[in-house]
């Protein structure tokens, strides 16, 4: 079992290190049993779900390009009362926990919305969308307001570009855990309508610039970290807990490749982690990660993977 | 249910100047029975998956028939994974004898299996063609299939002489041009049809697929009944209980 | 012509919008006469120079990943002086504008290779690169001291996670342009060492992120601001353009196909550009940017294709 | 000087167990007067370009031949865009007769030109061969190289009789291993050759390079002359001027 919360009160223990991202699998992740052995995951994260309905964005809303794609959805769903009722009863039977993730846009919003998912059924934990303007001092009200009227683990996902400026003021406030990053936003055009669509950027080149994030973060995070973003390998999972992840979260992979998601989950399940960051993987598969090259380098080079580069030369 | 699977292209054939049907051997029994209006979510090597659109079968060799525009070229013999089936058959209507499909300035794959099938049931079936969708190779049609052309995008010959023949219109162009293409046509049908009948009339929506679960979001079409993913609820929707995009 | 700057003493005009960015071409931008024509370029920029040599960074310092790649390099150079001595006198007889990229590590640094470039023939003006943790304070400091010796036309390169947070400082303490932006941080394991290496991450997905950050920074910037970051095509250099930016540079294109770089600079020459952003582009080719579905595109459906597309939903 | 270019893949042929000999028709006239030592950055669908190493050319085909390890697989007629030639042309000392080409635990693709002209040009060469360099087909080369296998990596049987009989040596490994494994070999030298002449011991840097112009500061070796670009200055180093990566 691994602990992928601050020990205490609010603890989720998860069986194996590889969750599915927020957003991937819906509200209903039991569609993806015919694609994948859901019981083999960690945990999965909901789509989002805000206090009132929201409706989808309109006009063109996916642009397909480069090796990724990027995504404008406008974050629907029926509220959250009504998202309860009708999933509420999915959740509690299903195979792995069922975090909800909750938009956090105004804190009397998110209070009410964290009550009702604690009354909910199945609902195991929260997390906690940022909007990518938020201010140390929102996230601090947005996490109190959660944790007024509820008992659940309480994860807290950051927008990468400012998950460094971010991390300090959502473990002060209480997180239980760090998300490490919703994917950052971009513009580019469709092709069909010739317009500019505003939305999220994916795709795997994502994964260089998150694991900078997490290993930035984790030394100085008293909270497990939680990496997200770009996995498409069990390789690109390893080098997140190499880098000091408690857990990782796939994410477009699984609408890709559902059955690779299956793989990496298998693969990274041998893993025994302990509590959290700092811990290196007891077991590192051979040819994987580690080459031949690797096992005879020499030591004397430095490695500043995680810093500037600027920093790491020698005139 | 959906599933992955695998299919092995059998043939590769060119229709007309710009498009292509793939013969596909397929792995899952269960895609046998993929019906008018579901299609299969197909890796063919960019970052998403597209979206192939079944338009029949080949008894006689067994295989599934896919039918697109040209662009990527494909190779017998190639492997390709799929997805699906996505997407929920079109539902034809108890007793439908004269069957209306009219394709506004679009590419109308998305209706061929369905033309097809109507045939066999010894339906009557007009195509409504208009802009590109002129463009389709209609020598490779049935005989018996009346082809109307129209030369404006958003509307046709005869279109109330067809609009009242028919017991049932499945419209298709690109989902962009939803609202403002149907709209007419339910104030049209309003004046022959004092009460449309549920279903009637269906308007069918073509848009990439990232999930083709329900999941993404990406697919999503406003209807009286909420957002409603066009994967799984769609393509087809009816066209009087649309708020469109 | 085009104005870069902002119109007054330290203005520059060029006569092609779409640049080199720094890095690209090195020291000896002539060496690249071979591969394309470089008259036909708008200006060039230099690779990094700082007050003294600097080394090559060590170790791995390459990843090729995922449709881009990371590099590492260290920054190195001979030190102002040296580079000035040595590439002046190619400078000078550079068909087209030379800026050279400066290092903006210190104040005192940057106060004496202003002076230093100042003096220095064939140099047209400044670019000044901010390290990814400046602050606003910092760079109002950094851009004062490149003014105290320094007559030359000043652009100031803003870090891309950061380039809101900056331009207001920049601009205020005297930037002539703002270039946006200098690529991301990442880091990816090497396969060859099997190391993690960090560095700054380049690809063509690299523009939906830079375009946003253009389309948000033009509406409050009172100076011109060039797009840097991912074009591999003139569609890509029009649609910063359209977004308001007053010229281009092209990045690693540079690099993996040089000839398509004067293919862009030859395209986007058609474009009689005003002095600077809001400015629409006077050509647009039919059948490039503009789609036969775009011109009866339903002018009813929001565009929101810089902001925050949870703004866009309506439930 | 560096010219963008075209070639055309005429024949592919593997070689061995690991890898193959592509034939190139150059479009550019100048390619064929590439030197050993020089390479090409090919486009092969990949973001950055890859290092295409001549091996000789075919005068009776009028083509020129590349090797490399078995991988992406090439068809005949393919046309690859080229930047080159890339580098500086390795310099033989003056009346070298009795040449040694040292590769350790890497592909020996770099030396293989080189060895070619000499062997035309009537030198004695040895061939070192040691950890995977051993999987080359030797029988691929001409009999008359001497070839040296080593069991160990970093060093070979008759380490100092080769280096004693030698005029001028070139050594091939992996460019982050260059520092531990030459300097041990000056060592020896210097106990063998009291005054190494100067270009004796050449290094070769086979890296990845980005621009092959010197421009991105990708394939920099630090020497006594500064920060060197092997694109430019390389691939070849005098080992003894060498403070490695
Ligand atoms: C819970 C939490 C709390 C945190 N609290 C703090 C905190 O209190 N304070 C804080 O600073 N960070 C804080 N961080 C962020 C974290 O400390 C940073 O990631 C870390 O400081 C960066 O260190 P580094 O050496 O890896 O960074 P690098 O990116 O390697 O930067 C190294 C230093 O070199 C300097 N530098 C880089 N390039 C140049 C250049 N070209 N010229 C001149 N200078 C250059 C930078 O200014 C930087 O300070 C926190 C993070 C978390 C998760
Ligand atoms: C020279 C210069 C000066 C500048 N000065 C300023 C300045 O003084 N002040 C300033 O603010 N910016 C400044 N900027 C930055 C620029 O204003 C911003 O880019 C702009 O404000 C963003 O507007 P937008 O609507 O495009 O952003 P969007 O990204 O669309 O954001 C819209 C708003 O919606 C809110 N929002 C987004 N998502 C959510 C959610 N999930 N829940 C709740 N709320 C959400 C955000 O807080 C944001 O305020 C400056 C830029 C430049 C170049
Ligand atoms: C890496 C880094 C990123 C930062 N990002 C932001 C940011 O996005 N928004 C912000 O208001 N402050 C940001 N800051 C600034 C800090 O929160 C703090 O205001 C600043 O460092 C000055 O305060 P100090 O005296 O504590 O250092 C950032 C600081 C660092 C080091
Ligand atoms: C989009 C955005 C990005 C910001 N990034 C940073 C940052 O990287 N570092 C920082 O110290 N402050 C950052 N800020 C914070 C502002 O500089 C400012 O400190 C904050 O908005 C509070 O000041 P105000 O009262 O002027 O709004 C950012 C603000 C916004 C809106
Ligand atoms: S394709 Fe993802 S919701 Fe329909
Ligand atoms: S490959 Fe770019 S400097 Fe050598």
């Amino acid at each position: 079992m691994i602990e992928i919360t601050r020990p205490g009160k609010y603890s989720l223990m998860i069986e194996n290190p590889v969750m599915i991202a927020s957003g991937m699998m819906g509200f209903d992740p039991m569609v993806y049993r015919s694609l994948l052995k859901i019981e083999k995951l960690g945990a999965i994260v909901t789509s989002a779900v805000s206090l009132r309905p929201r409706g989808s964005a309109r006009g063109p809303r996916l642009v397909n390009y480069r090796g990724g794609f990027l995504l404008h959805t406008g974050l629907p769903n029926a509220g959250v009362k009504r998202v309860i009722k009708k999933y509420s009863p999915i959740w509690v039977d299903s195979p792995v926990p069922i975090l909800v993730h909750l938009i956090a846009s105004d804190t009397n919003d998110v209070m009410y919305s964290a009550e009702a998912l604690e009354g909910a059924a199945g609902v195991a934990g929260i997390e906690l969308g940022l909007h990518d303007e938020a201010t140390p001092a929102q996230v601090g009200q947005l996490i109190e307001a959660a944790r007024k009227r509820c008992q659940l683990p309480l994860l807290v996902k950051l927008p990468l570009y400012h998950a460094r400026y971010l991390a300090q003021a959502a473990e002060d406030a209480g997180a239980d855990a760090l998300v490490v990053a919703s994917p950052p936003r971009g513009t580019e055009r469709d092709a069909q309508s010739g317009r500019l669509v505003g939305g999220r950027v994916y795709g795997p080149w994502l994964k260089a610039q998150v694991l900078r994030a997490v290993g930035q973060l984790v030394p100085h995070a008293a909270i497990p970290v939680i990496a997200c973003g770009g996995i498409h390998s069990a390789d690109d999972a390893r080098d997140y807990v190499d880098a000091g992840a408690t857990a990782v979260q796939i994410d477009t992979l699984t609408w890709t490749h559902p059955s690779q998601v299956e793989i990496i989950a298998r693969n990274l399940g041998g893993l025994e982690l302990t509590r959290r960051m700092g811990a290196l993987a007891d077991e590192w598969e051979p040819g994987i990660g580690k080459t031949r090259l690797m096992s005879s380098y020499p030591p004397n080079l430095p490695e500043f993977p995680f810093g500037d580069d600027d920093t790491s030369t020698d005139p | 249910m959906i599933r992955e699977t695998k299919a092995i292209i059998e043939r590769t054939r060119r229709l007309g100047a710009g498009w292509q049907r793939l013969s596909l051997a397929v792995e899952d029994p269960a895609l046998e029975h993929i019906q008018p209006g579901q299609t299969l979510l197909a890796d063919t090597g960019d970052y998403l998956r597209e979206n192939w659109i079944p338009v029949g079968f080949d008894s006689e060799e067994g295989v599934m028939l896919i039918e697109h525009p040209l662009g990527r070229t494909y190779t017998p013999g190639e492997v390709i994974n799929l997805l699906g089936p996505v997407g929920t058959p079109f539902q034809l209507r108890h007793g439908v004898r004269h069957l209306l499909l009219v394709v506004l300035d679009y590419e109308p794959t998305r209706l061929l299996f369905l033309l097809h099938q109507a045939i066999k049931k010894e339906m009557a079936v007009t195509l409504v063609l208009t802009g590109i969708a002129r463009e389709y190779p209609i020598s490779t049609l049935p005989p018996v299939v009346e082809v109307i052309i129209g030369d404006e995008p958003e509307t046709w010959p005869n279109q109330e002489d067809t609009l009242t023949w028919a017991d049932q219109v499945y419209l298709l162009t690109a989902p962009m041009f939803s609202e403002e293409r149907y709209l007419p046509l339910i104030y049209t049908l309003s004046k022959l049809r004092p009460a449309l009948p549920e279903g009637f009339l269906q308007g069918v929506f073509d848009m990439p697929m990232p999930c083709g679960t329900g999941a993404c979001a990406a697919c999503m079409v406003r209807t009286s009944n909420g957002n409603l993913p066009a994967c799984v609820d769609g393509p087809a929707f009816d066209v009087t209980q649309l708020k469109f995009l």
